[in-house]
């Protein structure tokens, strides 16, 4: 498989670049965070997303979607990446539709995907619990009840908690043993009784929340996959998920890595460009091949997830540990060039520093992938 | 020696009869802080009580002159006052722009009648002062300022704009630095000035930084008449003021690098030991690390210390300080996101503590800008101690 | 696509059929290397059958024309000879500098005469060439270079002496850039001669490094006379001939950070793991940042493959290759001594297998500063890719 | 205490400079290495060194020492750093004198001390097994036999080992447990039967070998210490060694530095001097600093060691880790910023280098001290 972007590719990542570009610039985000409403996104605009395809980009056409894989969704998380634009793509279509793709029962596809692909069901991962990720220590409990399993605990840092209109909640349904991880994935709607959302006020100011599960019953319909074996279900997920990520801090980087650019060619200081000094030149330098890594890595991720590769989650966790260095390197010296205008909140910059730090804390962040990659290798 | 120790027995003894059992409490909220000023708010009557004290004695500026109000103690005496007022934990009675800026610069520059005019009510708190350093597109590039003063006889007629200047809008009196020859080269063209807030033509309007609200103001300065006597040492030789103060000013930011939360100590608590070693070996490594270059910094700046009192210079020890001290202190802000984890990501709400953590991370990228950029101390290290030529 | 096959099939049952056993074993030693010349010395039969069969039908040069002896193949077909080289894990035929650089400036720049009087001993591995083009002082400003070629009527006269030349003491014929032109700028007055190193007044040094013996030399040349007819394209245009080869030995050298010990395996042998975890965590770190860094830079050699070959460039690759290749490299060396410890400090005995380790350690210091330094590379990326100005 | 410089201390700082760059400048340590002979040092270099008072500097005067404390020693270490002076300062001041002096009975502290004071013994410890440091993991076994033990097993990388008079031996006496750690230390003569010493050719081209112990049979008067009891005493050792190798490697970085500018200044490329190219002024404006850093940890650790301060295995790890890291990556700019010449034998850079390298890695490297430092830290 080739590395390079075919041509269908070239065109949806163009097509993607101007719809955002028109639709939902920086601009949008900013006077979305100073003009926060109970939704904290644009639903008009999610609705012109979804009818692009964007929504089912990774379904199946049986169910509605465009079927176009995973390299078509990464590049539209890149691009949305360089515009900020705030919308479900991450929750919903990144991890929740991508669970119910892996791990759906025909019937729970058949009722969710569709309604995924049209944009009309917001359906986020409930997943961490303290403040690490470290699913394998999930407390929350789900108890057999008659036709059904009763859930108690509380989720923490889910996205779009607070628009959701279903939840998939990993739960424990018995101890970890030889046999099995005893840890399990339901589907909850977000109206069931017993479900309370809190909205949380992010340093993205992107949505999240926590949701308390007190005494929620489900139906044994609920169960994503087998019970007590949802730990492989989740893995699988979270694998796209890590590389759904790293191809959204890819678009910031390359974004804040033009900016800087920019900056350096028009500010002038001492009569000269500061573009012209030659320790800034090197640190650029150096970061242009940082930034050339990167977007290799994704790209190959992204192309074994559509080949079906079975080593994945070792370059998932590639891409995501090499993709938060870099940003994190990234960001740092953006605000370090720009000097004090990178500083204020008139300039858009702070905007891709505080979005690229959620996002390298999603799921894990670089210390854990790099923790996991060793682990996954055997060392 | 005798007479140091009669020193350190009265000071002790004042400081227990008049330092306030509140004003010992540690420093909670930003209004704790005492700043004074021509219209000051006071906390409370203790932190008014306690600046009159302090004030009264000039033990508010302890090292500077009697005559004009200042404590008139030796070094040692000095560092005596120092340590006990840190031995009963006792919070500034006064924090002043005129005390670590102006009052430095009037006491080595100033005319006599700027002395008396000026270093009196800054050592009582009474005027507030803020500085007019920085513009709009200066930048690294300080001298290339753009900030007219034109002579008109009687007076300066002052035109153009500051930036990042702290407590810009709470100030009374600013110091400035202006351009009074065009011609000139950069350096040699500028002056430094002393104005009221008040005077017609000055207007302020408050920055907001990306960790959100900040001290930081730009200053407005349109037709502002500024009297003559208002000039501080020579015409057009303002220049040699400012690298005296920006050199003061590095000193001041670099010693950041020493605060002494421990991380291993709030890395055990959030993310727990296995096998006597901390669960995530990376951070383990990256403390480790961090905290050894933070012993390695303070010890220098120890070791800087000592080596000044005999008489062995280190050489462009503020440009080192400022550099690392910031350096260490923007790391230090990153392990803490790493060891907080989703925490560090909360901005709002009283389970986030209401983002003072991110907040103070995302503050944290200006230390390695203010006060000269890291590049700058770099440039200054390469040049003036090592000699690298600059062709 | 049925062609492709067949040529495939056809070289297949060749290669089985010519090429010996023994030059199926893996390398071992420096002489189971071939690089031919007009004295060669051959390890064993089998080296000279295979060089002799392979230079026959073209295929130590297998792109190049058959009028001069090469293979003529395409490039699909060159691919498919590669890949069934490695299938039997043959050995190269011939190592030559003529193949490598040489021969790419002839077909580029070489007249018809030359061409045909020194392609086919390349091929044919009959003449051994060396490169001169560094000198003592150049360093990184190639174009700053002294030797001088004077023109005397019939032939040039050469002084000078060059530096860092690979085989220099065993090579028969010199391809060299000299200085034709004093008054020109730099870069306008250099010319590409060639001449036989036996030409009197050529001498060579050989050069120890800090790993040891190595392949290098310097030449000296004292009133060297050249045929005027051994001149390579224009006379004072040799600067563009010497840009065209720098590039394609950045390409050359880049290769190198694809090795593929692995470090991880390496590392559990010497170190164990104890709970499933490498014993020493912090080298455990390394290898995992290593051998991820290591992943995204050979996934960018094949994407900028993809991209070429799909039409996209990538711009200034052959930099940034070099210069992220042997990063790499070193720091693979440096993650190999953390590895073995106490073992990579042994210099000679068989007990350390003569030094082998820390010798390759230190040559590798050498990695980024050959070929172009890294400096240079990120000189030439800021500029040519980034477009940042250089005021 | 100060961090400073005393009269007398820098008066010893002079002397030393003095004495090594007349008597043992770099090109007697070439001389050296090009013409080796059975010593692998210059005896009378040593004896002269003696005379000065170096070889007993940390020796109590009662034992015919001068004891200067571990500052002087550390200055002497460090200006040998800058030469590269090859001498047994090392193995017998630096460990062997420590040994004794922290553990040694009066009778061994008699007999030895004095000798170790004049130059005429040359007695290293004998330590490590395996490619890597770890002393709790001797397997070297000293058995009880009658009125003394009897040793067998193998030591690497003994230092000065086939010019030693007298070895200090780690042998395991019992198996670890709670109530000891079952190591302890012999004197054994290199004389003694059953002695073999295999001479080795190392990187820096100074003195090590190994050691095979067979059947070899010591008196109870040979225990340094108490039997069983070994390992805080060698720690203690451990300890003074590490903070002397900083030294040495603190005047190894600054020669190298100091090398380094100078070429800066006079090497012109493109019509400049290369040291007015701004990438490289801010390279060594940081390494400047990180030297700086360097000094002032040295200083404080051997401060720490003449005060007698109890947390000294933490600056001592603090210190080698610090200096591991600085001069490796000093000496690989160094190399870098030469360019070619820095690569030749003919130069005396590759010499830093080698020394640097086999300082780093004795008693521990950077990972096992940095690891080393989070483990007395608890974490």
């Amino acid at each position: 498989m080739s590395l390079s972007l075919n041509e269908e590719q070239m065109m949806l990542q163009d097509s993607a670049r101007g719809f955002l570009q028109t639709k939902a610039p920086v601009s949008a985000f900013r006077e979305l965070r100073d003009h926060p409403d109970k939704d904290g996104f644009n639903r008009q605009l999610w609705a012109d997303m979804a009818a692009q395809g964007w929504a089912g980009i990774t379904i199946p056409e049986q169910f509605g979607g465009v079927d176009f894989g995973y390299t078509g969704l990464g590049l539209i998380l890149e691009e949305m990446g360089r515009t900020l634009t705030v919308s479900p793509m991450v929750s919903t279509v990144l991890m929740g539709a991508t669970a119910l793709n892996l791990g759906g029962s025909p019937a729970q596809k058949t009722a969710l995907l569709p309604k995924i692909a049209t944009g009309e069901l917001i359906i986020p991962l409930a997943l961490e619990e303290t403040r690490h990720h470290n699913p394998e220590q999930t407390s929350l409990r789900a108890t057999p009840v008659d036709k059904g399993y009763c859930l108690n605990g509380r989720k923490v840092f889910v996205l779009d908690a607070h628009v959701a209109d279903t939840f998939i909640v990993l739960a424990r349904t018995s101890e970890k043993n030889a046999n099995c991880t005893g840890l399990s994935l339901f589907l909850v709607d977000s109206d069931t009784q017993g479900v309370t959302v809190e909205r949380a006020h992010m340093l993205d100011s992107r949505n999240a929340g926590a949701v308390v599960f007190n005494d929620v019953t489900v139906s044994s319909e609920s169960v994503v996959g087998e019970i007590d074996e949802g730990q492989e279900l989740l893995q699988s997920v979270l694998d796209v998920a890590q590389i759904g990520l790293s191809a959204e801090l890819l678009g910031i980087s390359q974004q804040v890595f033009e900016m800087t650019l920019s900056y350096l060619k028009e500010r002038k200081q001492f009569g000269v460009h500061i573009g012209s000094f030659q320790a800034l030149q090197h640190r650029m330098a150096q970061m242009f091949c940082q930034i050339e890594l990167c977007k290799s890595i994704v790209r190959r991720a992204l192309n074994d997830l559509d080949a079906g590769h079975d080593n994945v989650s070792i370059v998932a966790s590639a891409a995501k540990a090499k993709l938060c260095e870099t940003v994190r390197r990234l960001t740092n010296e953006a605000i370090q060039l720009h000097g004090g205008i990178g500083m204020t909140d008139e300039f858009d910059l702070g905007f891709y520093i505080k979005r690229a730090r959620v996002a390298q804390q999603t799921c894990g962040d670089y210390n854990y992938h790099l923790d996991r990659f060793a682990r996954l290798n055997g060392y | 020696m005798l007479e140091l120790d009669e020193f350190r027995r009265e000071t002790r003894h004042w400081l227990e009869q008049n330092c306030p059992a509140e004003m010992r409490l540690p420093i909670r909220e930003e209004d704790d802080d005492c700043w004074g000023g021509m219209y000051p708010t006071f906390k409370n009557e203790a932190q008014e009580l306690w600046l009159d004290r302090m004030s009264e004695r000039g033990w508010t500026t302890p090292a500077w002159p009697r005559s004009i109000g200042g404590g008139g103690l030796s070094k040692e005496q000095s560092e005596i006052l120092h340590q006990e007022l840190v031995r009963i934990k006792a919070r500034p009675a006064l924090l002043s722009f005129g005390i670590w800026m102006l009052g430095p610069v009037l006491l080595k520059y100033g005319s006599e009648a700027q002395k008396a005019r000026f270093l009196p009510d800054i050592v009582r708190g009474k005027v507030r002062w803020c500085q007019g350093y920085s513009e709009p597109g200066s930048g690294s590039d300080l001298a290339s300022l753009q900030t007219r003063a034109e002579d008109r006889g009687d007076h300066y007629l002052v035109n153009g704009s500051k930036i990042w200047t702290s407590y810009g809008d709470k100030a009374d009196w600013v110091f400035c630095l202006v351009r009074t020859d065009n011609a000139a080269p950069k350096h040699e063209g500028i002056s430094f000035l002393l104005f009221d807030m008040k005077s017609p033509g000055v207007t302020t309007k408050p920055i907001t930084l990306i960790s959100g609200k900040s001290p930081f103001s730009q200053l407005f300065f349109d037709d502002v008449r500024v009297p003559k006597e208002n000039l501080v040492g020579e015409i057009n030789r303002g220049w040699e003021i400012a690298k005296y103060l920006l050199t003061h000013e590095r000193e001041m930011i670099g010693d950041m690098g020493t605060q002494s939360v421990s991380l291993s100590e709030l890395a055990k608590e959030h993310i727990g030991l296995r096998n006597d070693m901390l669960v995530d070996p990376i951070l383990r490594t990256d403390i480790s690390r961090f905290t050894i270059d933070e012993m390695a910094f303070s010890d220098t700046l120890k070791r800087a210390a000592d080596e000044a009192k005999a008489g062995q210079e280190m050489g462009a020890v503020s440009s080192m300080f400022k550099y690392f001290g910031t350096e260490l202190n923007m790391s230090r802000f990153e392990l803490m996101l790493s060891v907080t984890g989703n925490y560090s990501l909360g901005w709002e709400g009283e389970e986030f503590d209401e983002g003072n953590l991110p907040r103070a991370w995302l503050r944290s990228k200006g230390n390695a800008i203010e006060g000269g950029t890291s590049e700058i101390q770099l440039n200054i290290i390469a040049k003036r101690v090592l000699g690298l030529p600059s062709e």
